[in-house]
């Protein structure tokens, strides 16, 4: 049962890749990341458990932290760069 | 299924890889390489590396993805798209020449042992020992942190000191009379009440545990650069939400960059005292009437100047990066 | 498990391959140093996926488990990850001074301004 | 452990696996940002809290479960923190949603300025 959840949680993280990846703003590709780091959080709590040493949880607990963390700071950098100009005018030249 | 996850992993990491050589805007490719961390340390966890994927999401997913985007504030956005001619054959002969590496490369592995045998060289060499005495010799559990604070205490300590000596770079770089500068934007995310309020629940709770991984270190997966990070990160968060000046306000700058040289010191002290005793530089059975204690006492000691040296120098990298790049904007 | 023999190796070649492609390739100074950062993290995979044994455990010694992977490698890469942050925030500095002498980070542009100079 | 507890545990674990999907499949389909932001923040809370709840009722031992726990309050304490802040950015930036036009046909309220 663990291996159905385990393979949920990956295939959301690679449809969530797949958004990063297309954008098209930049606020999807931040969502996107968000979304990701949720979900690693959930695979390694998840994986813990499928090989049987559950006890080094803590690492997702950093993955949460550093997610909540990068967000913020991503959020805060369109603050500086007078969102504006940064957010508006320009557009995606890929 | 650990291998089918593992595969999953692998391939979601060549696929971010490639996304990011293939996408201009450098903002995407920033979050691309979050992404990238993010997975390579879920990985590390797959391969029973705790320790290991604990400083890459502190460091790989957090830390090094807001720098590049400190810098990026100051230099813009989007990469140039090359106009030259000469643009039309660099590619070419790039990807000519990163072929033949990589087909030489992967002809080289017909020699290497499989995947997780347990008969390679790797295993059989040194590790051996480590694995069996530890327990007698230095009386904890994680073998991680006694190899990194005790076998090869040396090694740490070369690390530390580069930590140490990259904090002093970035200082020299980038520092422009950032200690006296009047910062003027104070108010910075005030809008943001929601995101503040749930802050400052959280920044105790990041602390504590950033002391809770620093001394459990011993005992499972954590120590002094995972600690070091994670507190460096609550400092930020702080300034990231109310200003660089509220942060130095709570850490002046002239302390940080003290405790940053103090962490270094202390390694070394220990060290040097262990001579005194009447042992080598680094050998922790002497700082103790009983060795299994000194060696407790040792790596406490180690893994707290990693901490110390480790926390203030990222909080030193990441304040100096900011009060250029907010100078940067009043230059505007 | 077998298949993942030497797979696991090829797909680090490739990954190495792909930073080292961004290095020589990219314009941008700022993915220059991303490309780096993904060829570093190339060599800390291949070195934590050697030192895996299957079937073993975390290096934390409990009761009752006798196989644990390397925790060699593990401290190796461990203090590899810090001193990397700590280079990649060494070469941003660089490159934020860079900006600031010639007002772009494109490598294009810096050389020509240094023949004109 | 006894019976009901595993089938719960179970359950709850299938359901959360099933959210997680279903979310991202939004994420992946939906037309705005804002639209994407519902499904993706809404289920990720529900998902998280499912799945770690379900992983709660497996835990060998009480410290297991203790850090379960502290992980579920973080991530539920962050996690709509991240995306409300997320969408207030967003609208502040002139990013507008798509909202029933006259005909009856979504349409974005001003000129697309979706190109970020």
């Amino acid at each position: 049962m663990f291996t159905a959840v385990t393979i949920a949680v990956l295939v959301a993280m690679a449809l969530a890749l797949f958004r990063a990846y297309a954008g098209p703003t930049l606020y999807d590709r931040i969502l996107a990341v968000n979304v990701f780091g949720t979900k690693t959080v959930l695979l390694i709590a998840i994986v813990g458990f499928l090989m049987g040493r559950p006890e080094f949880l803590d690492i997702a607990m950093v993955y949460a932290l550093m997610n909540f963390i990068t967000v913020i700071g991503i959020l805060r950098f369109f603050e500086y760069s007078s969102p504006g100009k940064s957010a508006n005018s320009e557009t995606v030249k890929d | 299924m650990e291998s089918f996850v593992h595969v999953v992993i692998i391939l979601m990491l060549v696929t971010t890889a490639i996304a990011i050589v293939r996408v201009k805007d450098l903002f995407a490719v920033t979050m691309l390489a979050g992404i990238y961390g993010l997975l390579s340390a879920s990985f590390f966890v797959l391969m029973d590396a705790h320790d290991v994927a604990f400083t890459e999401a502190a460091v790989g997913a957090g830390i090094s993805t807001l720098l590049v985007l400190t810098t990026l504030s100051m230099t813009g956005r989007f990469e140039k798209a090359s106009v030259k001619p000469q643009a039309d054959y660099r590619p070419v002969l790039a990807l000519v020449l990163v072929t033949v590496t990589g087909a030489l490369l992967i002809y080289g592995t017909q020699d290497m042992p499989g995947f997780g045998t347990a008969d390679a060289p790797v295993q059989t060499h040194v590790v051996p020992r480590y694995l069996n005495d530890s327990a007698t010799e230095i009386g904890i559990p994680n073998v991680v942190a006694s190899i990194l604070a005790s076998y090869r205490g040396y090694d740490t300590f070369g690390e530390v000191v580069v930590i140490f000596t990259a904090g002093i770079g970035v200082l020299a770089m980038v520092m422009s009379n950032a200690t006296k500068m009047p910062v003027v934007q104070t108010a910075l995310m005030s809008d943001h009440v929601v995101l503040r309020i749930v802050s400052k629940m959280l920044i105790p709770l990041i602390m504590l545990f950033a002391l809770y991984v620093q001394f459990h270190g011993e005992y499972g997966p954590g120590g002094g650069f995972q600690a070091g990070v994670i507190f460096a990160s609550a400092f930020i968060l702080y300034a990231m939400l109310f200003g660089l000046t509220a942060a130095r306000n709570v850490v002046n700058h002239t302390l940080v960059q003290l405790l940053s040289a103090l962490g270094v010191l202390l390694y070394g002290s220990v060290g040097v005292v262990a001579m005194i005793n009447g042992g080598n530089f680094l050998d922790y059975n002497f700082l103790s009437d009983d060795p299994v204690a000194g060696q407790m006492l040792g790596i406490l000691l180690v893994e707290l100047g990693v901490g110390i040296t480790v926390a203030s120098v990222m909080i030193i990298i990441f304040f100096t990066f900011t009060a250029r790049s907010q100078k940067e904007g009043e230059a505007d | 498990m077998e298949f993942l023999g030497l797979f696991n190796y090829w797909v680090v070649i490739v990954l190495m391959m792909i930073g080292f492609y961004i290095v020589i390739c990219s314009n941008n100074l700022i993915k220059k140093l991303i490309g780096l950062t993904i060829f570093q993290t190339s060599v800390f995979i291949m070195y934590i996926s050697m030192g895996k044994i299957t079937g073993g455990t975390a290096p934390v010694l409990a009761d009752g488990i006798t196989l644990y992977s390397n925790p060699l490698t593990h401290v190796l890469i461990l203090t590899a990850i810090v001193v990397g942050i700590a280079t990649t925030a060494l070469g941003l500095a660089i490159v934020v001074r860079i900006h600031e002498s010639y007002g772009t980070v494109e490598e294009d542009d810096i050389h020509a301004k240094d023949k004109q100079a | 452990m006894s019976i009901v507890a595993t089938y719960l545990s179970w359950a709850l674990l299938v359901i959360g696996g099933l959210l997680c999907i279903s979310g991202s499949v939004g994420l992946l389909r939906f037309p705005d940002f804002f639209t994407r932001m519902h499904a993706a923040s809404v289920t990720d809370t529900l998902a998280t809290g499912m799945i770690l709840a379900g992983l709660m009722l497996q835990a060998p031992t009480w410290i297991v479960l203790a850090k379960l726990i502290m992980i579920l309050v973080f991530v539920l304490l962050t996690g709509p923190t991240a995306g409300h802040a997320l969408a207030k950015a967003a609208l502040h930036s002139g990013l507008k949603p798509l909202l029933p036009g006259k005909s009856g046909v979504l349409e974005a309220d001003t000129k697309p300025s979706g190109g970020v």
